[in-house]
């Protein structure tokens, strides 16, 4: 394309051009506008106004061993996120979330978040499953917290210090494509493409780096403690780039959704000593995991929870969930240190968790797998080969730090820690590289998709497919999977993809077109859950987040290693194996050999 | 885990009780700016369990009735702050007024916020509420660098809390009257903003802030007429929160705790 | 709009009976809010009869005639009920104005402003009481 | 596509200067005044409409009666500063809220006008008022005058 001035508008087309572009405003996003905006010419694309990220419900804590409140070390912490992560984790990379994370927890706090306290005024630390002292003793207590919402002070926090460094932000304006341009046979990217939603109009952005940071795609499966809006665009956006993902069969179930809503309730509250029964009163996770019974990782107590309603031990009158009991806490504990949860349960449910327990399922709510990157947050094009300027950090990357079940209050930890390194190097690669130029005509694909959705003169309503899509994952690719039971959510999708062309759009308009951009966002979601569905298929044995019925033990002399997954054929095909293609990557082991996980 | 305990904890559980859904009439206030001149109200019926929420209802009418109808929205459950509306004459989060709370043998009224630039249906510009928040300064202003985290006792950091809570979702400050006539007041979200780091221990700017908000369109434009506190979500003593800004003003500066560290510790241990 | 998005609107707005249309809800506010009107409304009052009433009583500087003539004015019971309007008035402002005073200064003030609005109505209301029947008595009862 | 102009944002982005600072004294003011007001008001009433015959009892001889006494010239003074000043900066804080532009400052001025006109007046009468006023009738003044 030819030169342009920035802010110029070419054929209705507005462009821009900054050294370092960030997709996303959460958690991820704005840690590494903190690094790059003072030291750059960037913009934060956001698809939300930054706080209503969804990193501001994140609940728990974040992780970091302080040694606050007892001994604790970078090491245990290393090594419960590998054993966390049923071993998928690279180490190299768990080795450097666990070191960075005092600096980044001291870092938050020097930015100003209030976490609690300690009596001697230091942060304070509370328990969290899976982290234990001196690799699997005991629980310790490594999470940072405040109160139970740890990601509201991170959200608010980190866009407190963008506000101070005046970062450029492009408030609701929707990236839908990252614009790659061949050079020297190879393609480069060099810009983003968004629409703005207030105007309907396309921005094209043209950048050295850019960092994607666009959250999970929970929005796959109906019962979710993700957002409306986590569908996963920024994930779909490279996967149509013919990009690789990674891992995308691990998604995190919860134990704590409020049943039927999948509203969360943290983890912390297990860590302050609630209890999860069944039907008869009985606290299962005796039986499950002896040791840290409640505190076990997710994926177990997950498992643990279907298991017990599939054994007719469920309570309620259809026998179809649990029981988490926190009446013994005490109306102080719950007052001071979990008082949404507390009242989440009172305004949701009509519960109140002081005296009476809290009925509870699995909710989706953290993909492990997404945008696979180096330790320097880099984007790789196939198992180990850089897309140079290309980033991605939070929750759409996959670092590989949870491996196949992430623990609680390391996802915090992550995106900060990651965040700050994609900031960091997209700014020292935008230092030394110029731009890469646009190719003729950027914004074509996007108006292209816009217009036609626009126009389309279809019956299917996107909401009625989308609700499809979610119950089919929610029966089918949940907790537990078969081959049988996927095979139904791939034919599924086919179908959902075909009847998607024929989508209708009501509004025609421009201006805070909302349904145009759920038809766009359900394109994502229809592409995300099927590569999650093909990957789960191919991986034939259960680990972490992923159980399958047919295979329900661990295979490491076969699959110790992560899945790759590429687009490299038209998506209406028929049969996936014609448009998808999978490959392996090779497990980074540095000091933890593979043990079976017990807890 | 004694049996006794715990069956006592299933029987507690309230039974469900048998779903029944029931006609509910929502009457929004719509405008699209590309057709209308002026905002108008249209009716929709709608099927709804006493336990759905108002925005499940606006859902349901986007996506079966009429998918023009725009309005944010993003967690559905009170921690965003993207759908502040008027819901029956008070402002409220849709996603955290439950149809059985709301009187549904009438019509239930929704509309936009008010005192800000009406855009789409339910939405409003939010930049000049941005703006007014960004205008106190609201982050940590400390100059020291401290090797580990800066010390602050629990009763110091207990001062703020209430005010660290804001999801800055402008259901106050679109409900307060002053506001509406006068869009230049910086308004209660600002203040509660300011508030939080005002009673910060750690912060060095509370003078600054408190310049800012000693001015014309500052805290004394506040006419206590709680509207704010009531309409805030998250529960925030919102008009305390102010008439503790007045008094740091008056005083000079805020009033803080003492960091009495050794003889809490002693408490607690 | 979609043609399809304006029947199903046009649909539904015609099934149903509709009733008041405003431009926009009249806010629902409490006890603060409506304090607060009334605070307003009484003090505008009280003004401009503050102004009348300056003036009037500068007429005591002309001549006793003058005075007392005006203040005749004032002894009609049309006045007289309205002096207890102003009384009425006034009484609310002042006792709403303490409780104002109060939830400025007394760090508990805000948590009981409804509270403290009820004991304002209740003094108001042990105001009036005393005042009116007397009052009545001062213009109605002759002598 | 083009450009659309934004519709109904008309919003002004916030011009936050400092000049003098009334309103924290105004502020301050209007509670302190209040309070003493309180006193001031609610005594002026009880002694005029409750006490005795009530407003039947008001004339030219009750005035003078009352302001042949310096405690009641110094307490209706006390109380016309205090209520004018009062009122005028409450006024002066609603026409803030409802008016704006020209029609703002030419109300804000109307009331100080009014303010200070009647400050003046009202204080000229307090301080220069003669109880017995040279050839007014004596059944019309107080019964201390002098007979003529
Ligand atoms: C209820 C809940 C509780 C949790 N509790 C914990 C906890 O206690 N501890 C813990 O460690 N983790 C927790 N997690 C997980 C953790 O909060 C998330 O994984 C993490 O916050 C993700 O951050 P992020 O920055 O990657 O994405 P998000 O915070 O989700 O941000 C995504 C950003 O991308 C933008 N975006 C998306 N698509 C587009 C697009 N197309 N164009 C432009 N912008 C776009 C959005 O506007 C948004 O700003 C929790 C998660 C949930 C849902
Ligand atoms: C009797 C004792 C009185 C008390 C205790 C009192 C108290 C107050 C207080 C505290 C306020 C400030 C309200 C606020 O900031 O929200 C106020 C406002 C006001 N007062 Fe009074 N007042 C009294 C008498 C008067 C009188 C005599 C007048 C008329 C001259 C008057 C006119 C006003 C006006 C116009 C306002 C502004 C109202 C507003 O901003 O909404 N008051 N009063
Ligand atoms: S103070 Fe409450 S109402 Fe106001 S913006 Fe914050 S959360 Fe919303
Ligand atoms: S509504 Fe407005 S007037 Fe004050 S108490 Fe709240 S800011
Ligand atoms: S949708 Fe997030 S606050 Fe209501």
């Amino acid at each position: 394309m030819t030169e342009f001035e920035d802010g110029a508008v070419i054929d209705g087309v507005h462009y821009h051009r900054f050294d370092v572009v960030i997709v996303g405003a959460g958690g991820a996003g704005m840690r590494a506008a903190i690094e790059a905006g003072p030291k750059a010419r960037t913009a934060v694309i956001t698809k939300l106004y930054p706080t209503r990220s969804h990193t501001g419900a994140a609940q728990g804590g974040m992780a970091a061993a302080l040694a606050n409140v007892e001994e604790d070390n970078w090491e245990w912490h290393t090594f419960d996120t590998v054993k966390g992560g049923d071993y998928l984790v690279d180490q190299d990379a768990a080795e450097i979330l666990a070191k960075e994370a005092i600096d980044a927890v001291l870092d938050l706090e020097n930015m100003g978040l209030p976490f609690n306290r300690t009596p001697e005024g230091k942060i304070d630390q509370r328990r969290f499953g899976g982290h234990t002292r001196d690799h699997g003793k005991a629980p310790v207590r490594r999470a940072c917290y405040a109160a139970d919402r740890t990601g509201h002070m991170i959200l608010q926090t980190l866009f407190q210090n963008c506000v101070k460094l005046g970062v450029n932000f492009f408030n609701e304006y929707y990236a839908l494509d990252v614009v790659m341009t061949k050079v020297k046979g190879k393609d480069r990217p060099s810009g983003v493409v968004a629409y703005e939603l207030a105007t309907g109009e396309i921005h094209v952005f043209q950048a050295k780096a850019i960092i994607f940071a666009t959250g999970g795609f929970g929005k796959i499966y109906k019962t979710t403690s993700n957002a409306h809006t986590l569908t996963g665009d920024g994930v779909g956006i490279i996967w149509r780039k013919g990009l690789p993902l990674e891992d995308m069969e691990f998604f995190q179930f919860h134990p704590t959704g409020l049943a039927g809503l999948g509203i969360l309730l943290t983890e912390g509250a297990r860590g302050e000593g609630a209890i999860l029964r069944n039907a008869s009163g009985e606290r299962f996770m005796e039986r499950y995991a002896p040791t840290i019974k409640d505190l076990a990782p997710r994926d177990i107590v997950s498992r643990c929870m279907v298991q017990e309603v599939a054994e007719g031990r469920g309570a309620g009158p259809h026998k179809d969930y649990v029981l988490l009991d926190c009446t013994h806490l005490g109306a102080e504990v719950l007052e001071t240190k979990l008082p949404d949860i507390t009242e989440f349960a009172r305004t949701y449910l009509g519960v109140d968790p002081v005296t009476t327990p809290v009925p509870v399922m699995p909710t989706a709510h953290y993909a492990m797998g997404g945008i696979p990157t180096n330790v320097k947050a880099e984007v790789l094009s196939d198992n180990d080969t850089v897309v140079p300027g290309l980033y991605a950090a939070g929750e759409c990357a996959c670092v590989s730090v949870h491996g196949s079940n992430r623990l609680g209050t390391n996802s915090l930890l992550d995106i900060n820690v990651f965040g700050k390194r994609a900031g960091n190097n997209a700014v020292e690669y935008a230092k030394t590289a110029d731009f890469v130029p646009l190719p003729a005509d950027p914004a074509a694909f996007v108006q292209g998709l816009v217009e036609e959705l626009r126009d389309s003169k279809g019956t299917e309503r996107i909401a009625a497919l989308r609700k499809e899509l979610q119950d089919e994952m929610d029966r089918n690719a949940q907790v537990f999977r078969t081959d049988e039971s996927l095979a139904k959510v791939t034919q599924t999708i086919h179908e959902l993809r075909g009847r998607y062309k024929n989508v209708s759009i009501q509004d025609k308009g421009r201006r805070y077109n909302t349904d145009l951009l759920e038809a766009i966002e359900l394109g994502f979601l229809l592409d995300l859950a099927e590569v999650v569905v093909y990957s789960a298929r191919n991986r034939k044995e259960s680990r972490g987040g992923h159980m399958r019925d047919d295979y329900p033990k661990r295979d490491d002399a076969e699959y110790m290693k992560h899945t790759m997954a590429y687009l490299t054929g038209d998506p209406h095909s028929a049969d996936a194996a014609d448009h998808i293609s999978l490959d392996w990557k090779p497990v980074v082991i540095t000091n933890y050999q593979p043990m079976e996980r017990k807890y | 885990m004694s049996e006794v305990a715990s069956s006592e904890g299933t029987a507690a559980v309230a039974p469900v009780a048998p779903i029944q859904a029931f006609t509910v009439t929502l009457i929004i206030r719509r405008f699209d700016p590309e057709v209308d001149a002026e905002p108008h109200w249209q009716d929709f019926d709608v099927e709804l369990y006493a336990t759905d929420r108002v925005l499940d209802a606006l859902h349901k009418i986007k996506w079966e009735q009429d998918g023009s109808l725009s309005f944010r929205r993003s967690c559905a459950h009170g921690i965003c702050g993207s759908d502040a509306m008027r819901i029956n004459g008070r402002n409220r989060l849709a996603c955290k007024t439950l149809i059985k709370d709301l009187d549904i043998s009438q019509p239930i009224y929704v509309e936009a916020i008010k005192g800000l630039p009406l855009e789409k249906d339910l939405i409003v510009d939010m930049e000049p509420f941005f703006e007014s928040y960004r205008a106190i300064q609201p982050f940590l202003i400390a100059s020291d660098k401290p090797e580990k985290e800066r010390i602050q006792s629990v009763a110091q950091r207990a001062v703020f809390d209430d005010t660290t809570k804001c999801i800055l979702c402008a259901a106050c400050t679109s409900s307060c009257p002053v506001f509406w006539t006068d869009g230049q007041y910086f308004g209660p979200a600002a203040i509660v903003n300011a508030h939080r780091f005002i009673f910060d221990s750690r912060d060095e700017g509370s003078q600054v802030r408190l310049d800012i908000l000693n001015d014309k369109e500052g805290v004394w434009r506040c006419r206590t007429t709680f509207n704010c506190s009531e309409a805030c979500p998250r529960g925030i003593e919102v008009t305390k929160a102010i008439s503790e800004v007045k008094q740091a003003i008056l005083r000079g500066g805020p009033d803080l705790p003492a960091s009495d560290l050794t003889s809490e510790a002693v408490l607690a241990g | 709009m979609s043609s399809q998005a304006a029947r199903s609107g046009a649909a539904a707005a015609t099934k149903i009976r509709s009733p008041r249309r405003p431009a926009g809800t009249l806010y629902r506010g409490r006890e603060g809010m409506w304090s607060w009107v009334l605070h307003r409304i009484t003090g505008v009052a009280i003004f401009f009869f503050l102004l009348v009433h300056v003036l009037d009583t500068a007429v005591v500087r002309i001549s006793p005639e003058a005075y007392n003539s005006v203040i005749n004015e004032y002894k009609t019971p049309l006045l007289g009920l309205g002096e207890i309007a102003l009384v009425a008035a006034i009484g609310l402002h002042a006792l709403n104005g303490l409780r104002i005073i109060l939830i400025d200064f007394w760090s508990a003030g805000t948590r009981h402003q409804r509270l403290l609005f009820w004991i304002v109505i209740a003094l108001w209301v042990v105001l009036l009481v005393g005042f009116v029947p007397r009052q009545l008595m001062h213009i109605f009862g002759g002598q | 596509m083009t450009t659309i102009d934004a519709p109904r944002a008309p919003h002004t982005p916030a011009v936050k200067r400092r000049r003098v600072n009334w309103e924290k004294w105004g502020w301050l003011y209007m509670r302190l005044s209040g309070v003493v007001l309180v006193v001031l008001i609610f005594g002026h009433l009880f002694v005029n409409l409750f006490l005795g015959q009530g407003v039947k009892a008001i004339d030219f001889a009750f005035v003078a009666g009352k302001w042949a006494s310096p405690f009641w010239i110094v307490w209706d003074t006390l109380m016309l500063w205090l209520a004018l000043i009062h009122g005028g900066n409450g006024m002066r804080t609603i026409i803030n809220d409802y008016a704006h532009g020209r029609l703002r400052i030419v109300l804000l001025t109307l009331v100080a006008v009014a303010v200070v006109a009647l400050i003046v007046l009202g204080t000229l009468v307090l301080t220069t008022f003669d109880p017995c006023p040279a050839g007014a009738p004596a059944n019309l003044v107080p019964s201390f005058c002098p007979a003529k």
